[in-house]
């Protein structure tokens, strides 16, 4: 029997996982075997005379219904284990995964945004997701889930951490030139530290005035914004934003080349319409603002870009 | 009596060859074409191979890499394997197998490969136009086919044109077999390679139209937004997932069956016995045609879709696991008390039950729902369908190309060989893709440029196999096109098959036969 | 069955009728698609559906049903009459039956003009401001009336063909296959259409 | 051909009754009626302009339409499984 079903979900898959390997080992050992002995023993030169053989229906009727059995407890195992990972417990902590191109975020029930996943140590998490524009995908391999992120809908996972330590978040479904990029982090914490750190950002949140980070600052880091552009002077997928401002650029405009002065509208105009008028050179790929950020987080963000010397 | 290479009819040179009718100058102009394109598919899965060779950008950048993975899967899925065999060997050997002259559309025959080209030529002219090489790999999921700048429309209308080419081939090949068979040719004495085109022609002409009318929508999409899978305009971007699957699933069998078949044919005649467990053989093809159809929505166990459906597709994938294991468990026997001669084409035949065995056991994994959670676009997946494509259906067609060449050209190859190349080729592909199944349980997800540290030594190891791979395909390809102007003049029958195209001349004549001949017995019986 | 080389003497009508409809079934499937996707968003957003086919003009649509049934009777009276030796009268059974497709298109794309002048075009921005079954609603009836048009237009062309054929005695009473088959198209794409008019003008 | 114009009458006949009973807010019943009609109209134009009825050497092949119709119903019916129970 297989243990551990209804256990942590990177016990669950593994069982299965193992329950299936050994099944399918001992098959692929099987046929080969006797296809190499066979080849040995009936060669030409010892076997120098073939026997017809067409045919035998209880082998025929044999290896139908033995395979028929082994697979349907595979399937059966998978299901259960499936339900397992899909039946999300009482009481887990709710956290709401935004995916965009490309980077995550996540917001807890306080109305805190973060881009690295923080949570308590044995506490199911209940994850609801979503995408701003294209297909992502959560994965976490050391829990071993994984959840399709699609635009236009909610999905979503449970997952609980045995161990305290740091894990790889990656995006699992395609989703364009740096989706090799778009990871993050899991940090698993105890509770207490856990609970620690929440009440603390929740009250900075609450003094909407954050220690240490001015607000644009984070808007950036929020919006996903320093995914494609630098604030230091290297060129990303977008261009940098060092210096920007006030700066003469080359555009295209509907093919068009043409020259502009970087000022306020610009920028305002490049949150909301970004392809309209895109720096020569860069892929014309950014995401719309309209609708995703309110119109005081806009004035901010401009406000933090005319500022980035 | 001249072979077919001698009788030209309207046309010279050249010109007699693109505009022939003949279903075995068609049959060789797809093999010309297409192994030229799986030569491109070749050196751009080394290019892959070669930037994930070490973290970190390493010969060209992430734009570069998307494009040409995507254009990699492009070209060996639509230009080469679908195509593959239907159109190349099922051309060419399934009239003559069956006792016909010619295929039932000789004319519509070759309006097949026109349009193969025309498809083809479209995917190309997409690189240098628009926004340039398509970048959202080969199933085109929306949204970010429709929000990606790059020249996605000529692209997709590049692979609407081939599915129309092979519609057409597959109404050719159920037509040819229906009503073409020589007298005598019952259904139980067709060669089982002729089941296995006769099921895939079933599968090309009924799902490929869905997948037709899914880029076409993608197109208008693109072209005028019509809004049915854009999710910003209220369409279900799983939608398109669920339609693009009902073809692209199957079309997996359209790549296997016909492959089946060829091991099915050369396994009895190098153990000089008939085959073990016909029926079982011919129905479990009809059988993988037909639950095979269904099964399409295990590609979305964490896309969204509800878990009722995901457990239901899930039991049916698991059902087509039986028929495929029937016919490994029929072939394995078939060498039971034989008379073997491990001859080139059965080296090869028994490398392919041995990797596709792999392939298809690392697919039970994925059916499996909960594994698959984990799995899920993984290099584990990448790893299980080139055990299943490459390791099956590639493997079948070098065997295939070992077994007919004679035939086909009328000259034999390097015997010697083939048996150097067949040892790259195994340690090469197992070397390339065996650690990709350990990435893929280790978290490594596909399609990614870079990837993390801790993945560094496989990726590495599987680039090491990448190279041992393509000097396995120089030895081996190199041999057959050597042969093909130096090798010795072959005789009619070198393996002493049983099959109709033995009976006739190296290489056929023009009209295959003299006279139609009478079929009296099975396919397989050598006494 | 014996397949006789030169196929000028010897036909297989067996054979390309059986091919004929394999053609047929595939097209069946290219429409299939879209009338999956069309009972899907039918069942998620019925009452916009509802409300969008309202605004059909569904006179019209009756009227096109019963000019491509029309078409459809000329059609089969046009290959009874050419099997009967009477090819003029074929010809004329053929000729009303490309007029009567081509009102049948006039008629759409009198009907599609009229959408336009209301903003009611793909990706138009009064369109998409409405709710999102009737943006659905509208997409599909584009898509599916625009390739059953498209079907309507190839048809025509190969009509347009056999009434040469016919005229240059390529196809006569012996040799009358090519216009079966013309005509099993041009059936299938009638059937078709007895589909898309109840889904897209009848549902209110 | 007689028949023919027969078959023609009871299609436009069909056709007026499929017109006339709908927007009558019989709900479902509605639909499935219109969709019975066509299901007739259609097999009038099958079997009687395109001659499945007279298909005599290869009378399989008046299976295939019923045939695809059942794989649509499949394709259809599974992609309801997703959609319906999402």
């Amino acid at each position: 029997m297989i243990r551990g079903l209804t256990g942590l979900s990177d016990e669950i898959v593994q069982n299965i996982f193992l329950y299936i390997a050994v099944i399918s080992v001992s098959i692929l050992v099987l046929i080969t075997f006797l296809m190499i002995y066979f080849t040995f023993r009936y060669h030409r030169r010892r076997n120098p005379h073939p026997e017809d053989i067409h045919g035998n229906l209880w082998l025929e009727i044999l290896w139908t219904v033995i395979p028929t059995l082994l697979v349907l407890s595979m399937f059966y195992y998978g299901w259960t284990g499936f339900h397992a990972l899909k039946k999300v417990p009482e009481g887990a902590l709710k956290v709401k995964i935004t995916a965009r191109t490309w980077s995550w975020l996540f917001e807890y029930e306080n109305g805190l945004k973060e881009t690295e996943l923080t949570i308590p140590i044995e506490k199911p998490i209940h994850l609801q997701l979503t995408s701003q524009d294209v297909i992502h995908s959560f994965y976490v391999p050391a829990f071993r889930v994984k959840q399709d992120a699609v635009p236009g809908m909610t999905t979503s996972l449970w997952f609980r951490a045995r161990d305290l330590g740091t894990y790889d978040v990656l995006c699992a479904e395609y989703c364009g030139q740096q989706h090799a990029y778009m990871l993050t982090k899991v940090r698993v914490l105890s509770e207490e530290e856990f609970y620690r750190w929440y009440e603390e950002k929740g009250k900075e949140l609450q003094m909407k005035k954050p220690v240490g980070v001015p607000l644009g600052e984070r808007l950036f880091q929020e919006k996903g914004c320093m995914a494609c552009h630098s604030v230091d002077g290297t060129p990303r997928v977008g261009p940098t934003l060092k210096g920007l401002f006030g700066k003469t650029i080359v555009v295209m405009t509907e093919g068009k080349e043409r020259q502009l002065k970087v000022d306020e509208d610009y920028l305002r105009k490049s949150l909301l319409e970004p392809n309209a008028d895109v720096v020569k050179g860069f892929p014309p790929i950014m995401p719309s603002q309209k609708g995703v950020s309110t119109e005081e987080d806009i004035t901010e963000l401009v406000r933090y870009m005319k500022e980035l010397k | 009596m001249p072979s077919f290479y001698e009788e030209n009819g309207r046309f010279r040179g050249f010109w007699a060859w693109i505009f022939s009718t003949d279903h075995k100058r068609i049959g060789l102009l797809y093999l010309l074409s297409i192994l030229s394109f799986y030569a491109i598919g070749v050196l751009l899965g080394f290019l892959i191979r070669l930037e994930l060779i070490a973290p970190g950008p390493t010969i060209m950048r992430p734009q570069t890499y998307n494009a040409l993975f995507t254009l990699h899967g492009v070209i060996m899925i639509f230009l080469f394997v679908i195509p593959g065999i239907p159109a190349i060997f099922g051309n060419f050997f399934l009239p003559i197998q069956i006792g016909a002259r010619d295929v039932a559309f000789p004319k519509l025959n070759l309006l097949s490969w026109w349009i193969y080209m025309g498809g083809a030529a479209l995917a190309i002219l997409s690189l240098f136009t628009g926004g340039g090489p398509i970048d959202t790999g080969w199933t085109f999921y929306v949204p970010y086919s429709l929000r990606t700048p790059v020249n996605v429309p000529l692209a997709v209308l590049g692979v609407f044109v081939l599915g129309f080419s092979s519609i057409l081939t597959g109404i050719n090949m159920v037509t040819t077999t229906h009503q073409l068979r020589a007298p005598g040719m019952t259904w139980f004495r067709l060669p089982l390679f002729v089941w296995g085109i006769y099921a895939t022609a079933w599968i090309q002409i009924l799902v490929t139209p869905v997948v037709g009318i899914t880029l076409l929508l993608t197109l208008m999409e693109r072209l005028v937004g019509v809004g049915i899978f854009d999710p910003a305009k209220g369409g279900d971007p799983l939608l398109y997932q669920h339609l693009f699957w009902i073809y692209s699933h199957p079309a997996v069998y359209i790549m296997i069956l016909p492959a089946m078949g060829i091991i099915s044919e050369i396994l009895p005649v190098f153990a000089r016995r008939t085959i073990f467990g016909y029926k079982a053989i011919a129905f479990s093809s009809l059988a993988i045609a037909i639950v095979g159809s269904f099964v399409w929505g295990h590609h979305m166990f964490v896309s969204g879709q509800s878990d009722v459906a995901s457990v239901v597709f899930s039991l049916l994938t698991f059902l087509v696991a039986v028929p495929s294991g029937v016919k490994v468990f029929n072939w394995v026997s078939t060498l039971y008390k034989g008379s073997i001669e491990v001859a080139p084409p059965l080296l090869f035949a028994l490398t392919f039950i041995f990797l596709f065995a792999i392939g298809g056991l690392t697919g039970l994994f994925q059916g499996a729902l909960a594994t698959d959670v984990h799995l899920h676009d993984t290099y584990w997946v990448v790893g299980h369908f080139h055990y299943v494509i490459f390791g099956g259906t590639g493997f079948a067609i070098f065997g295939a190309l070992h077994y007919w060449f004679p035939k086909m050209f009328g000259r034999m190859y390097h015997r010697k060989i083939p048996y150097i190349a067949w040892g790259l080729l195994f340690v090469g592909f197992n070397t390339l893709y065996f650690p990709m199944l350990l990435l893929g349980w280790q978290g490594m997800p596909r399609r990614y440029f870079d990837y993390l540290p801790q993945f560094h030594s496989l990726q590495f190891l599987s680039t090491i196999g990448s190279w041992i791979l393509i000097g396995g395909l120089i030895l081996m390809f190199g041999n057959l096109v050597h042969c093909l102007f130096k090798g010795e003049k072959a005789e009619s029958n070198p393996w002493g098959g049983a099959t109709l195209e033995w009976q006739i001349p190296s290489p056929p004549p023009r009209e295959n036969f003299d006279e139609i001949p009478l079929v009296s017995k099975g396919p397989y019986e050598y006494r | 069955m014996i397949n006789d080389r030169s196929m000028e003497t010897h036909r297989d009508d067996l054979g390309s009728t059986l091919g004929m409809w394999l053609f047929l079934l595939s097209e069946i499937l290219l429409f299939g698609g879209l009338f999956l996707l069309y009972a899907i968003y039918r069942f998620n957003y019925s009452q916009s559906f509802h409300l969008a086919a309202e605004s059909l003009n569904r006179p019209i649509g009756a009227l096109n049903t019963v000019i491509l049934l029309t078409s459809s009777l000329t059609m089969a009276l046009s290959l009874y009459a050419l099997k009967q030796k009477q090819s003029l009268r074929s010809l004329c059974f053929l000729l009303s039956t490309i007029l009567l497709g081509l009102l049948f298109l006039f008629n759409k794309y009198w009907e599609w003009a009229s959408k336009f002048e209301h903003g009611v075009y793909p990706n138009a921005t009064r369109l998409l401001e409405r709710e999102r079954g009737e943006v659905l609603f509208y997409g599909l009836y584009y898509s599916m009336t625009g390739l059953h048009a498209l079907h309507v237009l190839v048809g025509i062309g190969l009509l347009t063909a056999m009434v040469y054929f016919i005229r240059k005695g390529k196809v006569h009473h012996e040799r009358y296959l090519p216009l079966e088959n013309s005509g099993l198209y041009w059936h299938l794409v009638d059937i078709i259409w007895v589909f898309l008019f109840p889904l897209f003008y009848l549902i209110t | 051909m007689n028949t023919y114009i027969y078959i023609w009458v009871s299609l436009v006949m069909l056709t007026g009754l499929s017109v006339s009973t709908a927007g009558r807010n019989w709900g479902r019943w509605g639909l499935t009626l219109a969709l019975l009609i066509a299901f007739i109209k259609s097999g009038l134009i099958l079997n009687y302009f395109m001659h499945l009825k007279d298909q005599k050497k290869m009378k399989w092949i008046r299976w295939m339409i019923p045939g695809i119709f059942a794989i649509l119903v499949f394709f259809i019916g599974l992609t309801f499984l997703d959609i319906a129970l999402r």
